[in-house]
């Protein structure tokens, strides 16, 4: 188990790996908002906790494809199958491997991001807590839906499709719970409830993934 | 420690490529497949190692003792051949690769990132990863593509060692691989027309 | 000796602290990896004329 | 004698051992003259208070973020053109100093934006194409990055930094058309008059030179690196064939 | 040449094409703004057309690494290099495949999902022929990008890090024009300037996108 | 017509693998390369083919005269046999596939799409693809791979066709082809231990 863990940090580290390239495009989604919105910095501190959700969301699904489908195209899911590794552990450290890779260094950069789009300086710690409590969810959930694409060449966009909706009660309570602290409301709530789905999502869905991904290897 | 496979029936796609095939390899033995391209000996080989489900018939091996080898032998282009093989020797919780790098003579190639290997190099490497499994039954799907004769000769070497301590090889292969061994040609279990079978599956097939 | 910096003491005294900072990183960064490669490459080319 | 010359590495490698010592050195020198000078024995700005004194950062690094990109599109033409592999070398090793200037302008920019503007950040023209020229320094040393083999990583990132440099300046324009900003015009001018004022001046002069010696030393250094770096490559390599 | 072309659309037909993904992508974010930004309606309306553009622009980048990448991991762009058809031709025509089946569906679809952002009525027609000035260049430089991230497994991530900073200017004029458009003034100069960045990118980046494509062959 | 090399030297990954090689095929004729693996017949291959540059020495065909055929051979999974085929064909401005899926037996696989197809069958319709490009020159990397004894006569039979008819075939191989043909050993072309050169070269190399 420490093996794949390592392996997969190491292959994200490797030329071409994409450690970073997570935080590069949440960067970018975030500069490219106000050529979109307009410049105004009343209205994008309005919508600054959204849009950084909405960001980090988007960063995290760009890279789920990256999960498993290397793994399938050369053949590594197979040999994992006929590995003495439960497919359950296989994929719960794969989420995993996704989440240190791009769900950290998005929670770590997210309050300088704050800053361009001029979040109010009450909101900086429920965004960040936020996001703490929302990206494993997000890593967990993708690899379902990695797992469930994993058989279609460059299934990207497919894989978009079906986990957006599986990402909305995520991306609601975690926006609420960012917004509500810009507003200096309290966010208690929406937090508790991120937190609820997330460790929901990590006990449970690694079998679902684990059971769809038997049924694409064979 | 044995495998045996009773009238085993293969599907691909969902319609039967092979029926009641039966074989038994005791410890030691090796059994090469043949047969024309197309007829199924990928499809058997992949539902013997459990990869997916067989449409009926038995297969009777200790759980986890079957490694199985592919064109698709696993391997990231941007690890080097050592960390390959190391990071296979660590699922399987066998930790010494040396024995594996020097039977395909990978040695000199040990740094290297598999990316840059030429085919046969690179399938040297699938090859040495079964070593690193430790599991006593092979199941490997024409191994010796694009190997040189040098090469075929280590993979012979390879196979007798494993044989002599007690290991089981099932091989698919076209070409001759300079194995004495059983030779299956699996060409006379080739399915019925499907549409015989019609009635007794109650409508789809 | 210091400057009255007055009310922006704050402002300025980060700005050069950053910059300083970045300037170091990149300078030592820098050496760091022409050390490294000096170093590689001696290596091989001992072995080399062996 | 011809410039080309130096497109050798060895040669390079020869001048470049001797003169990197000097450029250092003289860098050092302006670099603590004008940050000296600029910190302690300049007066206050009667509008801006002690602030002014960031620009003595603030304005060098900037001034190095654009010409370290231009610097890069040329020597990026070189290898396109002659293909001269130091060249190559040259533009990789100039990237990540080129970074680090450009972050330097935006973080002493931002420190003193909120003194001064009472925001951090402000989706001004000049800022944000400074934004975009940084997301263009990281795609560059990306792609750098993501490519094995060496000649193909040289056509590869000279191509786009051609092309990026066309889209920037595209940029520049575009972004000039969508917000017309708060951000200072260009007060450094060889039209004497509308220059700042001497007290201001000649300290930034003497920063302008370090920062740019200090990118020539840095820029030499680097590229000693790689060239080390892709010899020690092709002997290994070579060895492992032998 | 039309061979090319029309094998490219049965491709995005068939299954896991992705032809209407982009869509449905589309569809998703316009969907998931609201629950990032909250739901109040004059604010939708406000940053309306910034949205729309910024949903389109995404689209398009998700489906980029299908422009090439398929092609070339399964050998059919060492077999064209050999074949009697210039890139600069395969380029251009796997762009302009890219944009039947991305772009122009957007273009298409998108008054609809200004009716789910409250765009004002003004706003439809500068927002439709923004787009339909607008997304050919998006193709265009996408395919640039993907010619240069084609020889890197799963370089999504790298991509569109490359790609988003040169579609800086194309959404600047087309957010802007859209912008205008609903705010009632001309948006004629956006249009223009638009306009000019498509024509100037279908006629020169080709020549840009088949010299690294064959530096990527070789 | 004929495929001239003279004191051709070809580089992997910036290093000179094959120098100095030389030969010449006329029409008609056939020449078989071999040597172990990791010599360089790939990539000697692909440097003939136009698709990377030679590091030395020139190639000698007429333009857009070869078509090259190596393990990927450009198949696409979803589109059926006889749209793969097709597709190439009107690439290629050779409208009939008729021959091409005649010589190597596809009519009953005509209509199954590409990936439904076993690994010798996948083999078939990529050397098929060589029959509807109309290039004079083939240029096949390994091409038996995986192909059964049947499937291994039609290649021989189909390369036969196209020699009879003044074609002219180079082939990289390990395996006996069962053509009569001559057959150059690349061993010899290995680069010099290239540390010898390192002076000439200045600086990198
Ligand atoms: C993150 C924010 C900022 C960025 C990216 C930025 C960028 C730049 C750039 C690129 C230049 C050089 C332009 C040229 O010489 O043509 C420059 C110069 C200058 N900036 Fe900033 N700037 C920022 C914030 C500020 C702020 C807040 C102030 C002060 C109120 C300021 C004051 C100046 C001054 C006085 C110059 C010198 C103008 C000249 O001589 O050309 N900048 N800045
Ligand atoms: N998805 C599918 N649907 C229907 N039939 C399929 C599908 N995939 C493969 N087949 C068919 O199943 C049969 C068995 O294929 P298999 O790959 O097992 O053959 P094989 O004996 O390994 O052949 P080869 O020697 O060419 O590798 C083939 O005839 C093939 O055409
Ligand atoms: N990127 C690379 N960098 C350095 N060396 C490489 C690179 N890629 C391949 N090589 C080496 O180049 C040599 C030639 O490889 P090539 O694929 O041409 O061999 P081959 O003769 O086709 O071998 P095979 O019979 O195994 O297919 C090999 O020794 C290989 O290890
Ligand atoms: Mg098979
Ligand atoms: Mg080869």
């Amino acid at each position: 188990m420490k093996a794949l863990l390592i392996r997969d940090l190491q292959l994200a580290m490797r030329a071409g790996g994409g450690f970073g390239l997570g935080l590069a495009f949440f960067l970018i989604v975030t500069a490219l908002v106000p050529f979109g919105v307009g410049p105004q910095s009343a209205l994008l501190s309005t919508i600054a906790p959204g849009i950084l959700w909405l960001g980090a969301l988007l960063a995290c699904l760009l890279s789920l494809d990256r999960i498993l489908a290397l793994d399938w195209e050369d053949g590594t899911l197979d040999l994992l199958a006929c590995a003495p590794l439960p497919m359950e552990a296989t994929v719960s450290i794969k989420a995993f491997a996704h989440w240190l890779t791009t769900g950290l260094p998005l929670v770590i950069a997210a309050p300088l991001f704050g800053l361009l789009l001029n979040l109010p300086s009450a909101g900086y710690i429920p965004l960040v807590l936020s996001l703490l409590l929302g990206t494993p969810a997000l890593s967990v959930i993708g690899t379902f839906g990695a797992a469930l694409t994993v058989g279609i060449k460059r299934g990207g966009l497919l894989l978009s499709l079906l986990v957006l909706p599986l990402y909305v009660p995520t991306l609601i309570y975690g926006a609420e719970a960012a917004r509500r602290g810009a507003e200096g409301l309290s966010s208690t709530t929406p937090l508790m409830m991120l937190a609820g789905i997330t460790f929901g999502t990590i006990a449970l869905l690694p079998f679902a993934s684990a059971a769809v991904l038997r049924v694409n290897i064979r | 420690m044995q495998l045996g496979v009773h009238t085993l029936s293969v599907a691909r796609g969902g319609i039967a490529v092979l029926e009641g095939l039966s074989f038994t390899i005791k410890a030691g033995g090796c059994l090469i497949l043949r047969g024309p391209n197309g007829i199924g000996k990928t499809t058997l080989l992949r539902t013997i190692s459990g990869l997916q489900p067989a449409l009926d018939g038995t297969i009777e091996a200790v759980e986890d003792s079957i490694a199985y080898a592919a064109h698709s032998d696993g391997i990231k282009q941007v690890l080097t051949v050592r960390e390959n093989l190391a990071f296979w020797a660590e699922v399987f919780g066998t930790r010494d690769i040396a024995p594996a790098l020097n039977a395909f003579a990978l040695e000199p190639l040990a740094d290297r990132p598999a990316g840059a290997l030429s085919a046969g190099q690179k399938r040297r490497l699938g090859l040495a990863r079964l070593l690193v499994t430790g599991r006593p039954i092979w199941v490997l799907d024409e191994p010796t593509v694009s190997l040189d004769v040098d090469a075929v000769a280590m993979f012979a070497g390879a196979i007798h060692a494993h044989l002599a301590s007690g290991g089981i090889a099932l091989i698919a292969t076209h070409i001759d691989l300079g194995l004495e061994a059983e030779i299956l040609d699996v060409t006379p279990f080739k399915a019925l027309a499907p549409l015989a079978l019609d009635d007794a599956m109650e409508g789809f097939l | 000796m210091m400057p009255d910096l007055g009310k922006y003491a704050g402002s300025v005294l980060s700005a050069y602290g950053a910059s300083i900072v970045f300037l170091i990183a990149i300078v030592v960064l820098s050496v760091v990896q022409s050390r490294r490669a000096k170093a590689a490459l001696k290596d091989v080319e001992d072995r080399r004329n062996d | 004698m011809s410039l080309w010359e130096y497109a050798n590495p060895v040669k390079f490698m020869a001048l470049s051992g001797r003169v990197l010592p000097v450029v250092a050195v003289l860098s050092g020198l302006c670099l603590v003259v004008g940050l000296v000078w600029g910190f302690f024995f300049t007066p206050d700005d009667f509008r801006q208070g002690s602030t002014v004194k960031i620009i003595y950062l603030h304005v060098p690094a900037a001034l190095m973020a654009i010409n370290v990109w231009l610097m890069m599109l040329v020597t990026s033409l070189v290898w396109i053109i002659r293909r001269h592999h130091v060249s190559a070398l040259a533009a990789k090793a100039a990237a990540p100093i080129g970074v680090v200037m450009t972050l330097i302008a935006l973080i002493t920019g931002a420190i003193w934006g909120q003194p001064m503007w009472g925001t951090w950040w402000a989706w001004d023209p000049r800022l944000t194409s400074f934004l975009i020229l940084f997301l263009f320094y990281l795609g560059y040393i990306a792609l750098w990055a993501a490519i094995e083999d060496n000649d193909s990583a040289a056509d590869l990132t000279s191509i786009l930094c051609l092309v990026g440099s066309v889209f920037a300046l595209l940029s520049r324009y575009a972004v000039n058309f969508w917000n017309q900003g708060l951000h200072q015009g260009a007060s450094l001018s060889l039209d004497k008059e509308k220059n700042v004022a001497d007290v201001f001046y000649q300290p930034l002069l003497f920063c302008i030179a370090g920062f740019v010696l200090l990118f020539i030393a840095l820029l030499l250094l680097r590229t000693r690196t790689e060239i080390r770096v892709r010899r020690t490559k092709s002997l290994l390599a070579r060895e492992r064939m032998a």
